[in-house]
């Protein structure tokens, strides 16, 4: 039979274009995916499948930037464990498996987001700085200087940069909630979109909501299928249902998950 | 890829291939339909389901282990009326045989199920009776010879559908819980389930999975399942769905001369979505290599004690 | 590396670390004196000793799977008589904890190994009732409770050395298997032995191993070892040696916040022989990263129900 | 407490130094492992851990060559399954781990001897040969001249190089058996080493006791530890015994295991 739609997701060995270390353990990775570099949307993600050593699962991450003219994807991550060990030691030329786009990415309508993001959940919001064309600002925390590495990433793509570090060493000291508030109540942003750490993404969506602002929260949670399948990424939503995050997110309104 | 040579029929089921999908792996076959051609498949054995909606465990539900997977899903699902309202009808469309896996606390329960499913569009029930995530009953059905046998008693007599009853690898003797369910009236067997397992996290102090233990699976239970299949094969008349740990056609050949007359790929799916096609067309070559011109040749081709069963069945 | 941080004293025995080696994997442990300081073990659980001498079973006796391996070695020995004359004498210069582990078709030869081998030089005997491998009576003993006691109560009545109950994993009920052979008086337990399995040689259309069946270990079985230690923990008042799958530290360190006093490692010492080494020195480490200053701080420690054991037990 | 002895036994990781392929399928391996080369003696093997695709158990190989004075041994492997492929894909630069050397090699003592080989078991001949420093000739077999390459190996390192195939394509037409009775009568071995498919080793043998002349065979069985510790490799002996492939052989006088 005749599938129902066109395939909306792809499964493909994709050639290691570039790999770099953008800071301790910290790896941008550019992947030849024509095909998924033309269908994927800010804030959705991939499955990739690490061919060295044996894996069961593959690893969901975020698309971090696409050049469609290239037929490239890239994404940033950190080394935590064996999988995101043997990715980081691919090489050019060398092959991973790319299974995507997945999910839902971040709503597009709006005309002054502001982004703000921490640690690694700032590298699906690159991809969306860049999907703005410069509308957006963006807001980012960091322990230490050394960990806004990103502000550099950011700064062609983004209006205004605020940036807070947990020690003062960069911008603001304290939390990106510590200075949220005062940025919402000068700027006429008409949209948050968080990605990073629970309990700052909790933070925000509160602060946003106080200040009548829509916001977007990206979540992550452990993964199998990343096709809505096998119920592994199973979410509690505010009206007491389930979502799941592989299928009905990552991205979703923050009314939908945080009471 | 001509699939000539995998045609089969089992319990009256009509299948293009011997390769089914493991329930909780696939979810309603819809999820995979960019990647596979659900028809293809002797069938999808769809996600465990209950006569309520549930919501599963809480906290983290996978983790990987060497060579497999734990999960702790809980058998999250909308219940049998939500499935009957708009999953089934919508996932006719793809043409492919339908094996609803049930879950429930009593017998009475899998009756219950057994009769709400007992409708067009459904080709087989699979009695989950060996769910090891989920606490009243699940485990006892599942490794007490007596209790399977109700259950599938219950479920016979609400259906005139196949009733395949699925076996937990938990047990001392897997050889009784078959004869016991055949005894009973099951139509075939499936196994393997999940073996139960655990894993800690050594930097939190504490099992990683939210609900402390979970299912095993994936390609490290294969030798377990294989012994199961081939020991279940030398005991009872009735059909076999192997599974546990098939990630290639040469593990699917195994389990096909221990004596299963159909497979199901579970975890396998995880890693490559597209991997059940792939074994199909291992499969059609394994068996033209060799000389085979139908999958029933190979069944048991390798276990000197296999029963086998009335042709009657296998043909329908 | 100094292993202050490691040092355990179990059933009486002062171990310089409580790593030790699983039987059958391990030899004698002179084997292994090239790589391995034979004294800084917890101890070697020596290969299975018979009270006549075996040959084993014939054929391929090994085979490798998915992060695992099968073995029908099938207790090939030459007697304890041979191990009393000839290689106990020889292994004692090592200054290793010999623990020897013994197998019988009845209880009576039980008795009489342990009997035999209540003499200098042997720290404690394993009660091997679970060898898959072994016809006679073996598998029963593993999987019986009652059958399970009455070796354990033969062995105790023969020997003043702590008896260790090897506990099989495919059982339905482990916790109910341990606890009868506590209640039998065995001073300590071992888990797991091997699951059994096989595999099939597609090419040639029958088993691979000579034996059919085999006994698997490796990494692939060590969430349900893990589980049954945690299991077991909350069962009984006996300390317990946890084995399974152990290849690094980090595994190690699981069974013991799971509740095992003490591990073995089998499989892993024909990956690396020198793993056990690198284990005692990753235990160390873990340790001091983590602020305790001994293995018993952490022994149950993820394990709310742990049970615990009387502290003489352990201080011997 | 200090070992009694010196240790023999050596577990290291090596670097690759050339990987070659012979013919189709079979290769050859030149690895760094010095203390390995100055112990190795001609019929003794070596257990690999190849590090790429997380293998359980080691896999066993004869040495087919050492260069002491480069610190190198070499082997000669048919890829035939998921190891030697993984092994056949190392670059120079690439690690493998050897434990060895293992076992006992071939007797030393002897003036004249006829090599025997068949398949791979002309690779631990090779070092055999090589150790005899051109006293021994070598017959060989194959089943057609394309997978004799090993003559080019023998050539030098032998005085004469008998050769069958079992079509004709090179030198005789049939096996080693049909000549090896020829060869040795017209000859004056003193001994006879065999290595290869145990058919043809105990044709080989039968035929060097009808002629009187002693003969060693080099048997293979599955192996796990290597070490003579789990009785992986256990084989009949004649008087009804059993032996350790790994640690009484792999080379065996004929009559300890041939009827
Ligand atoms: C939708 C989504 C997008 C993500 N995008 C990014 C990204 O752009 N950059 C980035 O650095 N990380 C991202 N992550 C997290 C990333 O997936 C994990 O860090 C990674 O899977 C860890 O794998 P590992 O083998 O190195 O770690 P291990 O701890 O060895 O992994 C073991 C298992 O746990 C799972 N796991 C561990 N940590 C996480 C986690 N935080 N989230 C989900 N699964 C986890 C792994 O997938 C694997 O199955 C994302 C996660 C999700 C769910
Ligand atoms: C002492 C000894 C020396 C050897 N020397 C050589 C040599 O110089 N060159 C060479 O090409 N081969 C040699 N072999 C055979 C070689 O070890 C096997 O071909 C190899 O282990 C196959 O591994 P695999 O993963 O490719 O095959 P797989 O079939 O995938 O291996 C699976 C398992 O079976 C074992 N196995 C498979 N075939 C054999 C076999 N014939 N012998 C022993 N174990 C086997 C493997 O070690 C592994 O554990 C030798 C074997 C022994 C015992
Ligand atoms: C995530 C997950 C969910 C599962 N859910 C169910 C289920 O709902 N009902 C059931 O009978 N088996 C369930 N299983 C078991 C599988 O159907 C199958 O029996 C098992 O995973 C072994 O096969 P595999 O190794 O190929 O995965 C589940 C397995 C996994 C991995
Ligand atoms: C080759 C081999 C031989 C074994 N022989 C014995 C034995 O003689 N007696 C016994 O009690 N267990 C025996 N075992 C089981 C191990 O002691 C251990 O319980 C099991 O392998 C699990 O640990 P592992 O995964 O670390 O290997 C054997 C295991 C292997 C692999
Ligand atoms: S990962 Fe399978 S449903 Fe989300
Ligand atoms: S391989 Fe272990 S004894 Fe020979």
């Amino acid at each position: 039979m005749t599938l129902p739609n066109q395939p909306k997701k792809i499964v493909r060995d994709a050639k290691v274009l570039a790999q770099q270390e953008l800071a301790t353990d910290v790896f941008f990775l550019v992947v030849e995916a024509p095909e998924i570099a033309r269908l994927a949307r800010a804030g959705q993600f991939v499955q990739l499948r690490i061919l060295s050593g044996d894996f069961t699962l593959r690893r969901p991450v975020g698309v971090a930037a696409v050049d469609e003219k290239k037929g490239s994807i890239a994404f940033i991550y950190r080394v935590v464990g064996r999988g995101t060990k043997a990715l980081s030691e691919l090489m050019p030329g060398e092959i991973v498996n790319v299974l995507g786009p997945l999910g839902h990415g971040f709503a597009m309508q709006y005309e002054h987001p502001l982004i703000v993001g921490g640690g690694m959940g700032l590298s699906p919001l690159l991809y969306y700085a860049a999907a703005m064309q410069g509308k957006a600002d963006v807001l980012m925390g960091g322990k230490t200087a050394e960990e806004l590495f990103w502000k550099n990433l950011f700064d062609d793509l983004c209006g205004q940069c605020f940036l807070t570090t947990d020690d003062g060493s960069l911008g603001t000291k304290g939390f990106t909630t510590t200075v949220l508030p005062e940025i919402l109540e000068k700027g006429d942003y008409d949209v948050v979109v968080t990605c990073g750490p629970e309990i700052m993404m909790r933070g925000v969506a509160k602060i946003a909501k106080e200040h009548g602002i829509p916001c977007e929260v990206s979540l992550e949670k452990r993964m199998a299928c990343g096709l809505g399948a096998c119920l592994s990424c199973s979410i509690d939503t505010t009206d007491g249902q389930r979502k799941k995050v592989c299928k009905d997110g990552p991205v979703f309104p923050a009314e939908e998950v945080f009471a | 890829m001509s699939d000539e040579r995998l045609h089969t029929n089992l319990l009256g089921i009509a299948m293009q291939t011997p390769v089914l999908t493991a329930s909780g792996t696939f979810g309603f076959g819809e999820e995979f339909a960019d990647f596979v051609d659900l028809s293809r498949l002797g069938g999808v054995m769809v996600k465990g389901t209950t006569l309520l909606p549930r919501r599963g465990n809480d906290g983290v539900r996978i983790t990987e282990t060497p060579k497999g997977m734990l999960n702790c899903i809980g058998l999250e699902n909308p219940g049998v009326e939500h499935f009957l309202k708009e999953t089934l009808p919508r996932i006719q469309q793809y043409g492919m045989n339908v094996i609803v896996n049930i879950s429930g606390s009593t017998a009475e329960d899998y009756g219950k199920l057994a009769g709400l499913l007992d409708v067009p569009g459904v080709a087989a029930i699979e009695l989950n009776v060996s769910c090891p995530n989920v606490k009243e009953g699940g485990i006892v059905f599942g490794t007490d010879p007596e209790a399977a046998s109700a259950v599938v008693r219950a479920a016979k007599a609400h259906t005139k559908k196949p009733v395949i009853l699925k076996l937990s690898p938990n047990v001392t003797d897997i050889v009784a819980m078959a004869k016991a369910v055949e005894a009973a009236g099951a139509d075939a067997v499936s196994l393997i389930n999940t073996l139960l397992g655990m894993e800690i996290d050594i930097h939190r102090f504490r099992p990683v999975l939210g609900n402390i233990t979970g299912g095993l699976s994936g390609p490290c239970v294969k030798p377990v399942a294989v012994r199961m299949v081939w020991q279940v094969a030398q005991a009872v008349h009735i059909p076999i769905i192997g599974m546990g740990g098939i990630a290639s056609a040469e593990d699917a050949v195994e389990f096909f001369l221990a004596g299963a007359s159909a497979v199901a790929v579970g975890t396998a799916n995880f890693t490559d979505p597209e991997i059940t096609m792939k074994i199909c067309d291992g499969l059609t070559d394994y068996l033209a290599e060799n000389g085979f011109s139908s999958i029933e040749e190979i069944v048991g081709k390798a276990n000197p004690g296999f029963l086998g069963f009335p042709k009657d069945v296998q043909k329908g």
